[in-house]
């Protein structure tokens, strides 16, 4: 009786402490929610893993800024980690000033947290990854690079001639990518869909917010892409996914994320329950 | 007769008939009326924001004078903007724009305004929380309903909801296109239509309490 | 054969006159087949002038190609339009833009070429057709690339028209609602009785009030962070008027922080005639509608400290709310004041319900301060929406039952029947 | 990684655990960020708005494209100042009278659009039990929100049906929210423990 007086009673600093720590706790202990994966997330990921031939590259959009970065930021490291642990090159390429930012952080993360645990087989900038200059233009840009990549760009977001570079061997334009993963919150996935897979045939995968995801949910039954990541829930699957093959050792963003949100979701449910119990014991009560 | 409220009340009847032809006809200079009304708020607007600091700013002095209770805070609030204001005019000089991205202005904006904001906005967090806590009860048929919607929706958004049964999220996509849906929709015709009603009771000046 | 003749020669001069203007742009016939496909251009109806549409028509063959529409005027200036479009797309449209202001003007003759290339085209070659005077259409090489100029379209002039067509629905729908409202006006004037029903929040104003000046605290009254220019602010600021009245009767004080600086000088105003009428102009302190900030989360900042500081016994959210809305709701509910609150964003309203005593949701806020004043004239306005609403169930009701033989019984007349509904609905 | 140097972050970081002191209780430590945000935020906003409108919507246009047209607006909100002198305060009226004008005016058309997009959207494009259940839905919280009819016997059973429909859209979009407003407190925890105090990598 006096648990349903306390919970009668509660006070909301005990419900704003207790949430608090339902979300920070995974960030420091990472449980590990079960998961299952979703088929768009599946196919990007069996794409990369089973149907390009070790040096293919991989060619990646960051096409978002800071306010949808807790999304999309994971997809990048996770989908670059990923063609890394296959031997693959993986290039960011980004229409927006904000992303190369953005392209930058990831590939430093990565970089490092790769090398940190496959010492043996080092990756290094300039040789299996880097980022193309950003260049103004958006889709001019797009189809200038189904004619030629070096040509559009010149140099890479370091200042480095790319016809100089290991990484770009080979590569002249999109004939020579085996998988574009565009990643962003806004229409501009449409202009790489319509331009480069539609008229250069260029295969893509999505990675865009929750919200814009269903929006592009025709796309992959078009079959205009290969696959989607959707929000924090995608980034967290592909985690899932890369995580089994054991290759690859940096923090999981968005599977620590979502821990955060399903335990912030129990806890919500939790507490509506409680609530309701200690409700109707006291109608119950009162009603005697 | 200007003390009077006829003229005021004949110069929004005429203003809004304008924009309401406006709409119809293309033709210069009603196509553009909308947006120049707009940028002509936004002047009026300006003009009137310095009486607002005028309320804020004298409200604060006058607290600070009288040594009020919480007149450091008073304090800590006239030097917040008087050192934005002269910063922002410096960097000005400096830069010709404030919002150059070396100027102390955008250190403002950055490490002051934009973690203040996000973590007041954050705060709903916690205040959704609690207001779920209290409002979700079982009171009657309608709340039960509220709550158990609510819950499906919130267990259809996460992992967890898939590990129940794959057909949650599914389910929850349904509740959000049909009945939430038309009930969005319900509400939106009404609130149209009662928007209808108070421009046409302005314009007709039939409601004047906002003249006073 | 002396027709051949010229014609080659012709071709010649052609082929050297271009040549001598640029090594490498070459003038060639029919190498790059482009029957069925041409270029118009046409006024576009129904703007203010200053625009011009250019359709095309095309094989599918050329579906992949890119199209580049250049533009000659009246005295020879030549501008690109758009470049590499995807011919599929079928329009263009020449306009201003916000970052380019008008360069179309009304009354002046536009001529236009389509420019046809399988690649995208080259900036050199831009600026090269760019400065010629004019272009006679066939096919061309440029270092390398062919392209295929098209014959260039009719004189176009664009002119701003004096109706929007497409708007005569709304239109029609103007007049009658104009009508309706019309009817019930008379109708109230002529002495009828209107009936308006109970809307719960609105006959607990009395009691909020009352029961914070017994508490002897004073009454908090937030207008949301919209601006004069919004319905729901309007109709917040009507509400503010009958709630202050209460206020002036009861002798306590009103506190109404706000956002927007017009917003704050026409609640003063509101507040100081509602005062006066309630015969008190000497309660009226201009201090205490003040204005916080315009920054959605300083404001709430701002008014969540005064809530904490001030304790109103009662609070009243009224107008255009968003993320801010539970911000403030919670903190009127921890400090124990009764909550109205009313808003016509839908995505606030389960908030407000959820935190509040009474909520006002949509329609009902915008019919309260009808609801607190009981005018006759007011409420044949209420009266003339109710009317609209059934109108509107109607047309509702009437499209399901057509889409029911269009579609279920697959008749062929409700099918376009359907159709011309949807269309005129399409605005 | 360890604890961050960068004054700018420390300052971040400090008025970021100032506000959520607030949870706890009203405290100085809240009052100073407060009023911090209320006090800096309007300096900003002035600067904007010398910016934004004295330049370009005022300045510009009339010293360069010799537009006269922007002195109305210019001497309306002159007319707002009136309100400093008791006896010409009743000229402010003049400029309210007009933004209400254009405000309601232009929400006129708008509503209309608005009004139209609505019931074009529940116009059943394909027969399904859906459109059907929308179609009942929006007709019966339109029922709802009749004014002039009392709410009994018919009308007041499909006023209920409509309350019905408004309770699930409430607890619907309650729902889909929490994880919106969870995201936000993760993204200042992220910031709090990795930029600032670097515990996480």
């Amino acid at each position: 009786m006096k648990f349903i007086n306390f919970i009668n009673n509660l006070d909301k600093r005990w419900i704003y402490l207790i949430l608090a720590l339902c979300i920070i706790i995974p960030f420091l202990f990472p449980v590990g929610f079960p998961m299952k994966t979703t088929p768009p997330v599946k196919s990007i990921y069996d794409f990369i893993e089973d149907s390009i031939p070790e040096g293919g590259v991989v060619l990646i959009g960051a096409d978002y800024d800071p306010s949808t970065m807790a999304e999309l930021h994971p997809m990048a490291k996770v989908v670059a980690a990923h063609a890394l642990s296959n031997n693959l090159r993986v290039l960011f390429v980004t229409l927006y000033p904000q992303g190369a930012g953005m392209a930058q952080d990831v590939i430093d993360n990565v970089l490092r947290e790769w090398n940190k645990s496959n010492p043996d087989n080092p990756k290094e900038l300039g040789k299996d990854i880097t980022l193309l200059a950003y260049v103004p233009g958006v889709s001019a840009v797009v189809l200038k690079m189904g004619e030629d990549i070096l040509q559009t760009f010149n140099e890479d977001g370091y200042g480095n001639k790319l016809s100089e570079l290991e990484v770009m061997k080979g590569i002249k334009n999109y004939n020579n990518i085996n998988l574009m993963v565009e990643l962003a919150g806004s229409s501009v996935v449409l202009t790489w869909l319509i331009y480069a897979n539609g008229r250069y045939g260029l295969k893509m995968g999505i990675g865009t917010t929750a919200v814009s995801a269903a929006e592009y949910y025709s796309y992959l039954q078009s079959k205009q892409a290969i696959g989607m990541l959707g929000g924090l829930k995608g980034a967290a699957e592909y985690e899932h996914l890369l995580d089994e093959k054991k290759v690859y050792g940096g923090r999981k963003d968005a599977s620590i994320g979502m821990d955060a949100q399903s335990s912030a979701h129990i806890f919500f449910i939790i507490l509506i329950i409680l609530g309701n119990i200690a409700y109707f014991v006291k109608k119950r009560k009162e009603g005697k | 007769m200007l003390k009077g409220k006829g003229i005021p009340i004949f110069i929004t009847f005429l203003t809004g008939m304008i924009m309401i032809i406006s709409f119809f006809i293309p033709h210069k200079p009603f196509g553009d009326i909308e947006k120049i009304s707009l940028t002509w708020y936004s002047i009026i607007a300006g003009f009137t924001m310095l009486l607002g600091v005028d309320s804020l700013i004298g409200m604060h002095f006058r607290k600070l004078k009288r040594k009020d209770e919480n007149w450091f805070f008073s304090l800590v609030l006239i030097i917040g903007f008087t050192a934005t204001v002269v910063v922002g005019i410096i960097e000005t000089v400096r830069f010709g724009t404030a919002f150059d991205e070396r100027s102390y202005f955008t250190y403002i904006y950055n490490y002051f305004i934009v973690p203040l904001q996000s973590t007041m906005f954050s705060l709903l967090a916690f205040f959704i929380a609690s207001a779920a806590y209290r409002a979700f009860r079982a009171r009657n048929f309608d709340a039960t309903l509220l709550l158990i919607t609510a819950i499906i929706v919130m267990l259809g958004r996460v992992p967890l909801g898939e590990q129940i049964s794959p057909y949650l999220p599914k389910f929850t996509e349904w509740i959000m296109q049909v009945p939430q849906m038309a009930a969005k929709r319900g509400i939106g015709l009404g609130i149209s239509l009662g928007a209808l009603g108070v421009s046409i009771r302005i314009i007709l000046g039939i409601e004047r309490s906002y003249l006073s | 054969m002396l027709k051949r003749t010229l014609l080659l020669i012709l071709f010649l001069i052609l082929s050297i006159s271009l040549f001598s203007e640029n090594d490498s742009l070459i003038f060639l016939e029919n190498q790059f087949p482009c029957e069925g496909f041409y270029i118009t251009g046409r006024d576009i109806p129904n703007d203010g002038g200053s625009g011009i549409e250019i359709n095309w028509s095309f094989p599918d063959s050329l579906d992949n190609c890119f199209l580049t529409v250049l533009r000659r005027d009246e005295f020879g200036n030549n501008s690109v339009v758009a470049t590499d479009l995807l011919v599929s797309s079928k329009q263009v449209r020449d306009v201003s833009s916000d970052e380019e202001p008008s360069r179309v003007k009304d009354g002046i003759k536009y001529y236009y070429t389509g420019i046809l290339s399988k690649k995208i085209i080259d900036e050199n070659l831009l600026n090269i057709l760019k400065e010629k005077s004019y272009l006679k259409n066939g096919t061309y090489i440029f270092n390398n690339d062919t392209f295929y100029v098209t014959s260039e379209t009719d004189a176009v002039i664009s002119k701003a028209s004096w109706f929007n067509l497409s708007r005569i629905p709304v239109l029609i729908s103007l007049i009658i609602i104009a009508f309706v409202f019309l009817y019930y006006l008379n109708l109230a004037k002529s002495g009828k009785e209107l009936y308006i029903r109970k809307i719960n929040g609105l006959d607990a104003v009395e009691e909020a009030v009352g029961r914070s000046t017994e508490m002897g605290k004073p009454i908090m009254y937030i207008l949301g962070i919209g601006y004069v220019t919004d319905i729901p602010t309007i109709a917040g600021l009507t509400i503010l008027s009958r709630v202050s009245k209460k206020v002036a009767e009861y002798e306590t004080k009103i506190l109404v922080p706000s956002y927007d600086p017009v917003v704050m000088t026409t609640a003063q105003e509101v507040v100081k005639e509602a005062f006066t009428e309630a015969g008190r102009p000497d309660l009226y302190n201009k201090n205490d509608i003040m204005y916080i900030t315009q920054d959605q989360f300083g404001y709430a900042a701002g008014v969540d400290g005064m809530m904490m500081r001030e304790k109103p016994g009662a609070v009243f959210l009224q107008g255009l709310f968003f993320a801010e809305s539970l911000i403030l709701a919670e903190t009127g509910h921890s400090i124990g004041a009764i909550q109205i609150s009313g808003t016509t964003e839908t995505a606030q309203l389960p908030f407000f319900v959820a935190a509040c005593d009474y909520t006002l949701i949509g329609e009902e806020m915008m019919a309260a301060s009808v609801y607190l004043q009981k005018e006759p004239m007011m409420l044949s306005s209420i009266a003339a929406e109710d009317l609209l609403k059934v109108f509107i169930m109607l047309l509702i009701i009437a499209g399901f039952v057509i889409s029911i033989f269009a579609f279920g019984f697959n008749i062929g007349l409700f099918k376009n029947l359907f159709d011309h509904l949807v269309n005129a609905l399409q605005v | 990684m360890a604890i961050s140097t960068n004054f700018w972050i420390w300052i971040a970081a400090l008025l970021t655990l100032a506000i959520y002191s607030f949870l706890y209780k009203d405290n100085p430590f809240y009052k100073f960020a407060e009023y911090l945000l209320v006090g800096i935020s309007i300096g900003y906003g002035i600067s904007i708005y010398w910016h934004n409108t004295i330049i370009t919507k005022v300045y510009n246009p009339l010293v360069y494209d010799k537009n006269f047209l922007v002195l109305i607006p210019l001497l309306l909100g002159l007319l707002m100042f009136s309100r400093f002198f008791k006896n010409v305060s009743y000229l402010s009226r003049i400029p309210i009278a007009f933004v209400v004008g254009a405000g309601t005016g232009l929400s006129v058309p708008s509503s209309f659009e608005f009004l139209f997009k609505q019931i074009y959207a529940t116009m059943p494009l394909k027969l399904d039990i859906g459109s059907l259940i929308i179609v009942v839905g929006v007709i019966s919280t339109l029922v709802y929100f009749f004014f002039s009819l009392e709410h009994k016997g018919f009308v007041g059973k499909v006023s209920k049906v409509g309350i019905t429909f408004i309770m699930v859209a409430f607890g619907a979009a309650f729902g889909y929210t929490i994880m919106a407003r969870v995201s936000l407190f993760i993204g200042r925890i992220q910031f709090l423990l990795s930029d600032w105090l670097g515990i996480i990598k």
